[in-house]
């Protein structure tokens, strides 16, 4: 459910819009893919001045006081503009699961310096045996007297490099799976026993694994709130990744039709080949289906609720049409459709990554069959 | 998102509303009416029994649920109308066979004449009338503006010649309504007329079941020999049948009726039978991964369907999205359906092999062979074949869909 | 591996084209599936006379001394000819059961009558629970001094109201799953306390269910040797199941080819349209591939050995090629293949069936797991 | 079944020359060349290492290994090619580019000159010379037929004007074949011609590398400009290139390599990798009956595709099923492998989402992030999407034997 009002909602799109048509071209991307720091201060600067930074969050720290659900517009198109800046891991992972903290003197603080722009907290949650399962937690924080030690490893850190500070999810009881004994920390990113090893994702964004050897930490959650809350973080992340989703694959839909348009074969423009047409039928169905989903999910999203088994269908459906979609768009486009030098292949690489973040298809089936049986 | 609802009562009338429709179904659904929704096998049950049900229906004024009060409908929001279908599902009765009250009679609702209106309508409503559909001929399938079957004015009639054929339950029909060929001139679309046949035992017209995959009749050739019918047959203008038509076919196609709870209803049904068989080493199927996964992905599929349907009902009429959407509904509803009924099988196993056509006639009293729940799994796999061929098949359905992308 | 001489193969496979050709034309064969019997007495004559039940017997029985793989000309053609004539059951199953039989007694017996076309044995393995395993027998033999009885049932006996014996598998030792402690049994179909449910099956041919009470049989193995021969009677069925199935794909392939070439739609045939020549070419794939690893398979074919993993994916392959041929078959004939007068409705039935006798596609998948995976 | 081995030798003989092949390879074949083979992302290994192999194997008089003796080759039957091959990819060495010794080898081998053979072959079998192949053009991908890179006669030599593309390493090599438009008159086939270029370094000829998918440099454009090369650079005569181009696309199509055996090598990695892969509740990937259907799956589609593989080696030379079942091992092989690489992302998870450019990058000394045997998933995974693209595209190839099937 939408918490904004419908005027607020067309105006931030439009200016979501406006942006990605005056800052955001294709070489304007590729530009900063291969700078130095992946993303652009300039344009997150700008993205906290819009107020974009602010809409899922209170007005107490600065925020708009929407919820997830008002971050879809803007996802989506920054979907259609393959937009590289950090939006969905500080926003949409780090955000939420600071908007969710027990500790209300840490979460202001960090929310509204998040909300101005001045911090860029990301989230990190996946370990090497986690897979999709937020509960398989080996990484282990200590109390000793004053304070909470890290120690452990987390993988694929979206953003990791650019990131100056970590929410991490911590044991603090039980055994790596167990649901109970998870809470969430606070440091920052460049601490005294923290390492961070960035890298290069495929789709343009980078990513980092990080190693904390008795890291200090400050927590965030108590009594074992963590568990549940990431759980939360993860299913509203798949809301927001699913609209992006469904703006890169509504742009590569439109470049396919207008490419088999214009390109001819055996004489004639090869969208006249009737297996093709039909292959562009499937990705407009591939393509609706996920934007169907999404409208709706999104209309009966519980912001407080458990919404588990909704989003893994979005998911799940956001994994197979990505991957549909995806691949007839470079097959239509043939050997072209192979190179780093057209939008395609990155659009492409984007849904291939989508497919494998916070759990992919086999997974999402697994959890929309648990929910089912469980109800 | 749009507000699909319109004039919704308030929620307490709407629990009240749920329990006197429940009780209602509760009491005057026999044992018979009930068979004949268990036992359904394609999208129409079996015919004595399900006119029964209508009938029943009308006497308390539910049975045209969707229609203007005028015409003999409850006057129902569309709350309502979605209550009331959901309580028919749940206790299991059969849906009422379409051709007359979601075809022929919301067709002469809006390009009939007041006479045909007070004249077909009410037989309609009442289920005393049966309409056959004589839509497609031996070589005009899925390509409509090709038929052939004409009808020439000799003096104060016309004389019809040709034929059609997956004519549903035209062996039950004491009505029809037929596309023909009244004119040669212009595009195959024009020269078409829409026909109203207020009888069929006429001299010259011949109905043929023919036996489908399942062993039963259910569709029929209907012969035309020199048959002569009144001028007024027509609907709407001469040659003009074609507008009429495509009106039903966008009728039919996108559908009022939610597939999604339909599908809800069959994959429960298969998970009843997956907790009830062996997997082969002394667990349930209802436990293998593998199983829950195909399952998980049609639960999946029939989320996205729903999605599609409530945005579908949602857009206005016209709207540059209700032509590939509504092709879009008919092509991933039928071929999930399809999934589903592939799942059916191969859980129910070697025992859906079975042919059980005494068993599957409703009245019989013959007890089936093999498990209850298995008995019509087959004849739905079978019958659902059908689900991508009629009403306009998946092939040109995508077709429509390509050529909208592509005109954009 | 073939047993025989090309050149008697040659001539077998004649003399069936012959049979097809002359005595089973479409109508022939509705009349024998809606009659009293549901097959030919004549016809199994004639087998018998032309030496067909006898092909992979020894010659001290009459049989021509071939192997499994010597029927698979003839059973292609059977597919090709949609034949209902009860030989997978009685040639297939039952005969190989009792050719690997430890009483080289009732084995010689029942075989030189099987061969002369005097008997009908079928073999009952299947049960409720047992889905393609044939190791999951609740069916239980006890010895009583003189002899054995069997109590139990079993489901889908191919060919059971035809039958003059059946072939049964019962547990004399351990617990339903267990590999061990099967024997087979030999009893007449008309024995004292059995009890057939005799039923058609959706492609034409008969089937049934056994109740066995206090029903008295002779063992036909010994020593456990029962399961072992068991499996390898299947596996030998579904190779002779899928020469069937390679013979029925290919006869809807070549009749949708025809179909759309003279059926028109739109004005022209429509196999112009460059989709439904597409689905051909993947119909012409799907019926290769199963040919090519039919032929592959039995070239390899160890008659004493374990084929369990190449039968589990030769089966496999005919699920999966069979459920696409048939499906795509009725689809691109239209309605006109939905109904009963056309043959291509029966073909696809037959397919159906195929693809669950002797355990579907999924079952198969986790045989050729686990032969893999034991490898 | 046909025998498809020719002067098989005895069995004892046959052990010995394994014998013999897999010591060679474990002395000749250095550190990188290994990792060279561990790090092929696609069709085509990493260029340097791979061309140092093949002229190692040279030296051995085992690079050409289905070359007749008379051209360099070792003289092997059938059966000792197939056990050299086998042992190449057990030891993980790269396979030697194709498009000498397998493309325009052989057809110098059919349609060329004694004078051309004698200049060409050797560099070929030497790994010497490296060719690229010069089909493809921007506006004519998988219908070559339609190609316009022309040249003109201009006294002693021609002169090409226009532009190749997806030519693989053509920033390696120093030589090329390429398929001209000498005459704009009869069918599109016709007056092509199919030339030797034997070098590169020619005013007017540039070379531009493409980066793909997965970062790298593999395939590149080629411009023409007014090239000038001598008259005696046709093979086969002048405007009958597309025979050529024909015996080769069959030669390419078709292949003499195995597939299935690659694709179970591949197969046995992944599996590997799913058990050392957790599934999030401290089980195993290769545990999970999900994973285990879609792999199981996965060997039934190559063991199907290996007999393909074994009855198209068996067929006669122009037989009638040869046309559709070369076409079918490609659509069938690229996506089935297509598929491989999916299932083998689904089990790396996100790691393989880690763009790894200089791991990946032989001789380059850096350690991968993340799991070794993740590293080149993903590349592969992007990589063969090209692999129903290139080669005439799976949709050229699926007309193909539709115009078969409905042409007999």
């Amino acid at each position: 459910m939408a918490l904004l009002t419908d005027d607020l909602r067309a105006m931030l799109d439009d200016s979501v819009d406006k942006f990605i048509r005056d800052r955001y071209d294709f070489h304007a991307r590729q530009a900063l893919v291969s700078g130095q720091t992946g993303y652009s201060a300039d344009h997150w600067a700008q993205f906290a001045d819009m107020g974009w930074l602010g809409i899922p969050f209170a007005e107490q720290v600065g925020g708009l006081g929407g919820g997830i659900v008002d971050t879809l517009g803007l996802m989506r198109r920054f979907g259609r503009g393959l937009v590289v800046e950090p939006y969905l891991a500080v926003v949409g992972l780090a955000g939420q699961a600071l908007a969710g903290a027990d500790d209300g003197e840490a979460r202001d603080a960090m929310l509204s310096a998040l909300v101005a722009g001045d911090v860029l907290p990301v989230l990190a949650w996946e370990e090497t045996a986690s897979r999709g399962n937020p509960a398989w937690v080996e990484l282990s924080a200590r109390g000793d007297g004053g304070g909470w030690c890290l120690d452990g490893e987390k993988i694929t850190v979206l953003n990791a490099p650019q990131a100056s500070h970590l929410v991490v999810s911590a044991r603090v009881a039980g055994q790596a799976g167990d649901a109970d004994g998870i809470e969430l920390f606070l440091l920052p990113a460049r601490a005294e026993g923290v390492e961070v090893t960035g890298f290069p994702t495929i789709d343009g964004h980078r990513a980092g694994q990080v190693r904390f050897q008795a890291a200090r930490a400050r927590p965030l959650t108590f009594d074992g709130r963590g568990g549940p809350l990431l759980r939360r973080v993860l299913d509203q992340a798949g809301l927001m990744l699913a609209a992006e989703g469904v703006g890169v694959m509504e742009s590569l839909l439109q470049r396919t039709v207008d490419y088999t348009r214009t390109r001819r074969q055996f004489g004639v423009p090869i969208a006249s080949f009737q297996v093709l047409q039909h292959r562009m039928a499937d990705m407009y169905i591939a393509t609706t289906q996920a934007e169907n989903l999404l409208n709706l999910t999104a209309a009966r999203w519980l912001p407080d609720g458990d919404n588990a088994e909704a989003a893994a269908a979005l998911k799940a459906q956001l994994c197979v049409s990505g991957r549909y979609v995806g691949q007839q768009a470079i097959q239509l486009h043939g050997g072209i459709g192979m190179t780093d030098e057209l939008d395609v292949g990155h659009y492409f690489k984007r849904l291939t990554s989508m497919g494998l973040l916070f759990g992919d298809e086999a997974w999402q089936l697994r959890r929309i069959w648990q929910a089912h049986a469980a109800a | 998102m749009h507000d699909t609802i319109a004039d919704a009562p308030a929620p307490d009338d709407i629990s009240a509303f749920r329990q006197e429709v429940r009780d209602f179904i509760a009491q005057a659904a026999d044992a018979e009416i009930r068979e004949a929704g268990r036992k359904m096998t394609s999208f129409f049950p079996s015919f004595e029994p399900t006119m029964r049900w209508h009938r029943i229906l009308h006497r308390r004024g539910w049975a045209a649920a969707p229609w203007p009060r005028e015409y003999g409908g409850p006057g129902w929001s569309v709350e309502q109308q979605q209550i009331f279908e959901d309580e028919c599902r749940r206790a299991g009765v059969p849906r009422l066979l379409p051709q007359g009250l979601a075809m022929v009679g919301p067709a002469i609702m809006k390009f009939g004449t007041p006479e045909q209106k007070q004249r077909f309508l009410p037989g309609i409503a009442s289920g005393d009338d049966f309409w056959a559909q004589g839509y497609s001929e031996p070589n005009a399938g899925s390509d409509l503006a090709s038929l052939s079957c004409r009808a020439v004015r000799e003096g104060d009639h016309y004389v019809i010649n040709g034929s059609k054929t997956w004519t549903t339950y035209a062996h039950h029909a004491n009505r029809m309504f037929l596309l023909v060929r009244t004119s040669t001139e212009g595009k195959p679309q024009q020269g078409i007329s829409f026909f109203l046949l207020d009888r069929l035992d006429l001299p010259g017209l011949t109905i043929r079941p023919i036996i489908g995959l399942d062993g039963f009749p259910e569709q029929c050739d209907v012969f035309f020999e020199n048959v002569r019918v009144p001028l007024d047959s027509c609907l709407g203008e001469e040659n003009k049948g074609w507008t009429v038509a495509k009106y039903l076919l966008e009728y039919e196609r996108g559908g009022s009726s939610s597939f999604a709870t339909h599908f809800r209803n069959e994959l429960d049904a298969i998970r009843r039978l997956a907790t009830s068989s062996g997997d082969g080493f002394g667990g349930r199927v209802v436990d293998d991964p593998v199983f829950q996964q195909r399952y998980a992905r049609l639960l999946m599929e029939t989320a996205a369907l729903e999605a599609t349907e409530v945005q579908f009902a949602a857009l206005e009429k016209g709207s540059p999205e209700s032509g590939p959407m509504s092709s879009m509904i008919k092509i991933t509803s039928m071929e999930t359906l399809q999934r589903i009924t592939e799942l059916a099988v191969d859980v129910a196993g070697t025992p859906s092999l079975t042919l059980q056509l005494q068993a599957l006639t409703v009245g019989s009293g013959v007890e089936p062979i093999g498990p209850e729940e298995a008995l019509t799994i087959m004849p739905k796999y079978l019958n659902n074949r059908a689900a991508s061929i009629f009403g306009g098949s998946n092939e040109i359905q995508r077709n429509i869909i390509a050529k909208l992308l592509l005109s954009r």
